[in-house]
C-alpha cells in the first residue's frame, strides 16, 4: 500500500493506493496527520482497490482520536467494493462521504472554520 | 439530465416494523418494487444516470438493481447523513452531478406520473427550484433550463407520502386500478386489468374477478376466489375455498383453506388491517404462514437426523425383518421388482426396488403393518440418497413437479408427508401437503411426522 | 478473454480484452477473420493483461495462415507486459507493431492494396 | 516471510492455469514488499507469473489420461532474497534442454521452456519417485 | 463435477492477502448464467473479502496463543458454486452473533459479520483439535 500526502490550507489530504488490510493497516495508523487529534484529514480512497475489516478498523480508530468526531476524517472517492464494506458494517453513518476530493476538502475547510 | 433519489431511514422505519421481510425501497406496489417506479419516472424525465442516496444500508437494493444496465441507465449508490440538506447532498456527489441539470426526488413518497406525458421536454424547460411537494417528499430541479417549451404542454404529476400502511395500501390499490395505462407495469397481456406472472397454476374451479395482479410461481387451488382488487405476490400458494378481495398478499405467503381475506395485507404469518394499522400473527401455520427458502431441507443437519433415525428403525425392526422376510420370500408373497425413480437433484434418477407384499397370511399382514416392505429403503436414507420422510418417490418417467422458486418441490423419502396426515391425502392433495411440509418442516418436526406416518400405515394396513 | 471485432476500410480489427493463455488461445485461433487467408487483420492488444507462450503461438500460427505471412497480421498498442514476452521469444521479428490502431490499419490497407 | 513454505495443489486442467499464475504473482508481490510499484518489482512478479503459467500449462498438456484426476502441486519457498517455486506433477519424465525455437520458421510451440529459462535465474529438473519436479528461482 | 484445490500457508498476517487473492482468482473461473461483468466482479470480491477476513481471524487468534502453525485453505470448485474452508490449529473460539454496535466507534469484531453478510452459507465446527470455517456462495 502507498500513502501520498498533500495539504490544502489546514486540511491534510491523505491518498491511499493499493490494499488496506491487516498487513498494511499499521502504516495508516502511524501516519502523522492521521494521528494528530487537531488535524482534519480528507482520506482520498480513489486508488484503494481492496479493504477488509482490519482496514476499516484502522480508519474508525483514526476517527476516534480526532477532537472533532463529526468531521475529523472525511472520506472521498470510494469504489463500490470499499463502499460495500462500510455499508455491511453500518460504519458509513460515522463519516461524511464525498465522490469528489475537492468537494470534501471544501466541506472540511468550512466545518473547520466554523469550529475554530 | 441526471436524477438523485434520496431517502432517510427514519422515513421508512415503519416498513421495517410492519414488513420486516422486504427492504423498504423494494416494497411491492402492485407487481413492481417501489424503487422501480422512481427509476421509470427518472428515465421518462430524460435521465441517463440515477444515483440512490441513503443514510442506511442499500445492500439489498444494490443486489436487485445492480448497475442499472437492465433499464439502460447508469445506476450508482452513495451514503448521506440524515441531516444533510439538498445542497449538502449535491456537494457530496459533485462528480456525479457534473454540469448537468439534476432532478432530486427526496422523501419516501409515491410519484403519481403518467407515462403518456412528455416529462422530458417539460423538465428541460422548467426553471430551477421545487417542482412538486407533499408532506415529507419533494422534487427539486437544479441547473438552468435548456430549452423553452410551449406552455400548453401538460405533464402534471403529484406526490403521495408513503408514511403508513394506510397510505401504502391506498397507493397499491390506486396503481392496480389505473394499471398499465399510467405506469410501466409487467405482466399485462391482452386481458385488460389483469396482470399475470410466470408459472401461475390456476385450478379450473378458481374465480378471478378483475382488477387483479398475480406474481410469478403462484398456485391458486380449487374454488378459490381472487379479486376484485387483489394483488398477489410471487411464490404464493392460495389453498382451496379461500378468497382474497381488495387485499394484498406479499411474496412467499401460504394462505390456508376456507380463509376470507378482505381489505387486508397478508405477509408471512401476519394479517394487517391497513385502516387501523393493527396486525395479528396467525399461530396455525396451516392457516397462514410465510414460505421461506427452507435452508433446513437440504442442509447437512437434516440429512444427519434422518440418517440417525433410520438407523434406529433398522435396528429396532431387524429381528422381525430377519424372521418374516425369508418366510415371505419363500412363500412367494414378497414380490420385489427393480425400477428407477427420480432422485433429489434435478437431472438424476436412482434405482430403487419396488416391493409388493400381498397381505394374504398373518406373517404378511404383520410385515406390512410394520412397514417392513420399505425396510431396504431405510439404508438409502443412511447414504443420504433418500430422506426418511419427504415426497412420494416418483418413477423416472413421471414429470418432476415444478414449484415456486423458493419452495423445494421434490425430496423423495421412505415415508411421505401425505401419509402423516389424519385423513388419507391422495392425488393433488398429497402433493399440496408434501409441498407444505417441504417448505415448513425442519429436522425435529420430521421425526414427529415419521412416527405419525408409521402409525397411520400401521392402523390403515392392519384394518384391511 | 473477449474479442470485439470491428472493421475499417476492409481491414478487420480484433480488440482483445483480458488474458491470452492456453485456455483462451483457441478462441483467437478459430476467429473467422484470423482463419481467412485473404483477410488482413489488425490485432489490438491494449487491453491484454497477460500473454504467455500459448498466446504467442496463437498469434504466430495466425500469420502462418495468411497468403503473405509478414503482412497478414499487424499488431497494435502492446503494453509492456505483452511486449516483454514477444521480445523473449523473438516473435516481434515476425510482425509490424504499431502503438496506435489507426496507424496500424492504414499500414495494413496500404500493404493489402500493394499486393492485391 | 523467511524460510516459510507455501503449497498450492490444483487439478491438472487448463482452466486453473490462471489461479496458478495469479497466486505466483501474489507470492512474489509479498516477497518484494512495497516496492512492487517499482519497475524492478513489477518485473520480478511478472517473471513468476510467466514461469508458473508456462510450467503449469506444460504439466497440463502432458498430463496422463487416467481415472484419478491428475493434480499439479506448486510449492513456494523464500530464503535469503531468493524466491523458489517448484512444480510437481505425475507425468512421464521430460527434459528441459529443449532447443531454442527458430523464429523464422514461424514455430507454434516450444516457447514455454524458452520463456522460463529467460525470466528465471536458475531452472532445474529432477525426477523423484514417479514425480517430475521442475524448480525455478529468481533473486530479488 | 467438483474439483478440490488446496492452499497451505504459514500463519503469518501477510498470507491473508495471498489467500484472498487466490480465492478471488478462483471465483473468477466460476461460470454463472448471467454473463454480466458486475455480477462476476461482486462474486469475486465476496470471496476476496470473506477469505481475507477468515484468514486474518485465524492468524490474529494464533498470535494471541503464540501457536505458530500452518493454515490450510481448501476450495471446492463447482460449475456454479465455490465453497472455501479455512482450517487452523487454534483453540476453539466463540462466534458471537451480535455485531459491534456502531455508536461505540468499534475498531474490530466486524470480520464475522462481513462474512455472514456476503456469503450464502457460513458454518464453524471443531474437528479434533482444529477449527474449520466453511463458507460458500453460488453465482
Amino acid at each position: 500500500m502507498n500513502i501520498t500526502e498533500t495539504s490544502n490550507g489546514a486540511i491534510a489530504i491523505v491518498a491511499i493506493e493499493g490494499r488496506l488490510d491487516a498487513l498494511s493497516a499499521p502504516e495508516l495508523r502511524n501516519n502523522r496527520s492521521v494521528i494528530d487529534p487537531e488535524k482534519t484529514v480528507v482520506l482520498n480512497l480513489e486508488k484503494l482497490d481492496f479493504m477488509n475489516s482490519t482496514g476499516l478498523g484502522a480508519i474508525v480508530g483514526a476517527l476516534n482520536q480526532k477532537l472533532q468526531p463529526d468531521f475529523g476524517i472525511v472520506l472521498s472517492c470510494m469504489n463500490d467494493d470499499v463502499r460495500s464494506v462500510f455499508e455491511i458494517t453500518n460504519v458509513q453513518k460515522l463519516f461524511h462521504i464525498f465522490d469528489d476530493t475537492a468537494a470534501a476538502v471544501e466541506f472540511a475547510t468550512t466545518r473547520q472554520g466554523a469550529h475554530t | 439530465m441526471k436524477t438523485i433519489l434520496a431517502f432517510r431511514e427514519s422515513e421508512y422505519a415503519w416498513v421495517h416494523e410492519k414488513f420486516p421481510c422486504v427492504h423498504p425501497l423494494l416494497l411491492p406496489l402492485c407487481n413492481k418494487p417501489f424503487i422501480e417506479f422512481l427509476i421509470d419516472f427518472a428515465i421518462l424525465a430524460g435521465s441517463s444516470a440515477v444515483r440512490i442516496l441513503c443514510d442506511g444500508g442499500l445492500g439489498e437494493v444494490e443486489r436487485y438493481c445492480e448497475d442499472g444496465s437492465r433499464w439502460g441507465i447508469d445506476l450508482s449508490y452513495a451514503s448521506i447523513h440524515p441531516d444533510d440538506s439538498i445542497h449538502a447532498m449535491l456537494g457530496k456527489n459533485r462528480k456525479f452531478c457534473g454540469e448537468e441539470r439534476v432532478m432530486i426526488v427526496s422523501g419516501f413518497s409515491f410519484i403519481r406520473y403518467d407515462k403518456r406525458y412528455d416529462y422530458k421536454s417539460f423538465v428541460s424547460s422548467m426553471p430551477p427550484g421545487e417542482w412538486s411537494t407533499c408532506p415529507g417528499g419533494r422534487i427539486t430541479l437544479t441547473g438552468v433550463p435548456t430549452k423553452a417549451v410551449p406552455d400548453w404542454l401538460i405533464a402534471d404529476l403529484s406526490l403521495m407520502p408513503l408514511d403508513s400502511m394506510t397510505s401504502y395500501y391506498q397507493a397499491s390499490m390506486e396503481t392496480l386500478k389505473t394499471g398499465e395505462s399510467r405506469y410501466v407495469l409487467p405482466g399485462y397481456g391482452d386481458e385488460p386489468e389483469c396482470a399475470f406472472g410466470r408459472n401461475v397454476v390456476i385450478s379450473k374451479s378458481v374465480e378471478i374477478r378483475k382488477p387483479v395482479s398475480i406474481g410469478n410461481n403462484v398456485q391458486l387451488l380449487g374454488n378459490a376466489i381472487i379479486g376484485p382488487s387483489a394483488i398477489i405476490g410471487s411464490n404464493v400458494i392460495i389453498d382451496r375455498e379461500s378468497s382474497v378481495e381488495s387485499s394484498i398478499v406479499f411474496d412467499n405467503t401460504y394462505i390456508g383453506e376456507h380463509l376470507e381475506i378482505i381489505g387486508r395485507i397478508a405477509s408471512g404469518n401476519r394479517l394487517n388491517d391497513p385502516k387501523s394499522g393493527a396486525s395479528i400473527a396467525m399461530e396455525d401455520p396451516h392457516l397462514l404462514s410465510g414460505i421461506k427458502k427452507n435452508r433446513h431441507l437440504r442442509s447437512l443437519p437434516r440429512k444427519i437426523v434422518h440418517a440417525c433415525v433410520a438407523l434406529v428403525i433398522i435396528a429396532a425392526f431387524f429381528i422381525p425383518f430377519i424372521i418374516l422376510w425369508p418366510l415371505l420370500k419363500l412363500g412367494g408373497h414378497w414380490k420385489s421388482s427393480p425400477a428407477s425413480f427420480l432422485a433429489e437433484r434435478t437431472d438424476e434418477t436412482m434405482p430403487l426396488a419396488k416391493v409388493e407384499v400381498d397381505a394374504s397370511g398373518a406373517a404378511a399382514a404383520i410385515a406390512v403393518a410394520l412397514s417392513l416392505d420399505r425396510y431396504f429403503r431405510l439404508f438409502r436414507v443412511v447414504t443420504g440418497q433418500l430422506a426418511l420422510i419427504g415426497s412420494t418417490p416418483l418413477l423416472a418417467g413421471e414429470s418432476r413437479p415444478d414449484a415456486p422458486a423458493y419452495v423445494p418441490a421434490y425430496l423423495p423419502g421412505v415415508f411421505s408427508y401425505a401419509e402423516a396426515e389424519e385423513w388419507a391425502a391422495t392425488g393433488g392433495d398429497a402433493t399440496i401437503v408434501e409441498r407444505f411440509h417441504l417448505a415448513h418442516s425442519n429436522p425435529l418436526t420430521d421425526i414427529g411426522l415419521v412416527i405419525k406416518a408409521f402409525i397411520n400405515r400401521f392402523q390403515e394396513k392392519s384394518t384391511i | 478473454m473477449t474479442i470485439t471485432e470491428t472493421s475499417k476500410i476492409g481491414i478487420a480489427i480484433l480488440s482483445l480484452y483480458g488474458t491470452l493463455d492456453a485456455l483462451s488461445a483457441p478462441e483467437l485461433r478459430n476467429n473467422r477473420s484470423i482463419i481467412d487467408p485473404e483477410k488482413t487483420v489488425v490485432i489490438d492488444l491494449q487491453q491484454v493483461d497477460f500473454i504467455d507462450s500459448s498466446g504467442i503461438g496463437a498469434i504466430v500460427s495466425a500469420s502462418r495462415q495468411k497468403r503473405q505471412p509478414s503482412g497478414g497480421i499487424v499488431l497494435a498498442c502492446m503494453n509492456d507486459r505483452v511486449r516483454k514476452v514477444f521480445e523473449i521469444t523473438n516473435a516481434q521479428k515476425l510482425f509490424h507493431i504499431f502503438d496506435d490502431t489507426t496507424a496500424a490499419v492504414d499500414f495494413a490497407s496500404s500493404r493489402q492494396s500493394a499486393s492485391a | 516471510m523467511n524460510n516459510s513454505n507455501i503449497t498450492l495443489t490444483l487439478p491438472a486442467e487448463r482452466l486453473f492455469a490462471r489461479v496458478a499464475r495469479q497466486t505466483a504473482s501474489s507470492v512474489a508481490d509479498l516477497v518484494i514488499g512495497d516496492d512492487r510499484h517499482e519497475p524492478a518489482g513489477r518485473d520480478f512478479s511478472h517473471a513468476f507469473e510467466l514461469a508458473v503459467s508456462e510450467a503449469f500449462t506444460n504439466s497440463v498438456t502432458h498430463a496422463r489420461e487416467s481415472a484419478t484426476p491428475q493434480v499439479v502441486k506448486l510449492t513456494f519457498f523464500f530464503e535469503q532474497r531468493q524466491l523458489v517455486v517448484s512444480v510437481h506433477d505425475a507425468n512421464d519424465p521430460f527434459t528441459i534442454e529443449t532447443p531454442v525455437p527458430d523464429i523464422e520458421s514461424y514455430p507454434e510451440n516450444g516457447f514455454g521452456l524458452l520463456i522460463i529459462r529467460k525470466v528465471m535465474d536458475h531452472v532445474t529438473y529432477r525426477r523423484e519417485g514417479n514425480y517430475n519436479i521442475i524448480s525455478m528461482s529468481k533473486t530479488l | 463435477m467438483s474439483s478440490i484445490i488446496t492452499l497451505t500457508l504459514p500463519g503469518e498476517i501477510m498470507f491473508a492477502r495471498l489467500a484472498s487473492q487466490t480465492a478471488s482468482s478462483l471465483a473468477d473461473l466460476v461460470i454463472g448464467e448471467n454473463r454480466e461483468e458486475s455480477a462476476k466482479r461482486k462474486f469475486c470480491h465476496a470471496f476476496e473479502l470473506a477469505v481475507s477476513e477468515a484468514v486474518t481471524n485465524s492468524v490474529t487468534h494464533a498470535e494471541e496463543f503464540d501457536a505458530p502453525q500452518m493454515l490450510t485453505v481448501t476450495f471446492e470448485f463447482e460449475p456454479r458454486q465455490l465453497t472455501v474452508s479455512v482450517r487452523d490449529a487454534n483453540p476453539p473460539f466463540s462466534i458471537d452473533k451480535s455485531a459491534p454496535d456502531i455508536e461505540s466507534y468499534p475498531v474490530h469484531g466486524f470480520g464475522l459479520k462481513i462474512i455472514r453478510e456476503i456469503m450464502d452459507q457460513f458454518t464453524y465446527r471443531r474437528d479434533g483439535d482444529a477449527n474449520i470455517i466453511t463458507m460458500s456462495k453460488s453465482l
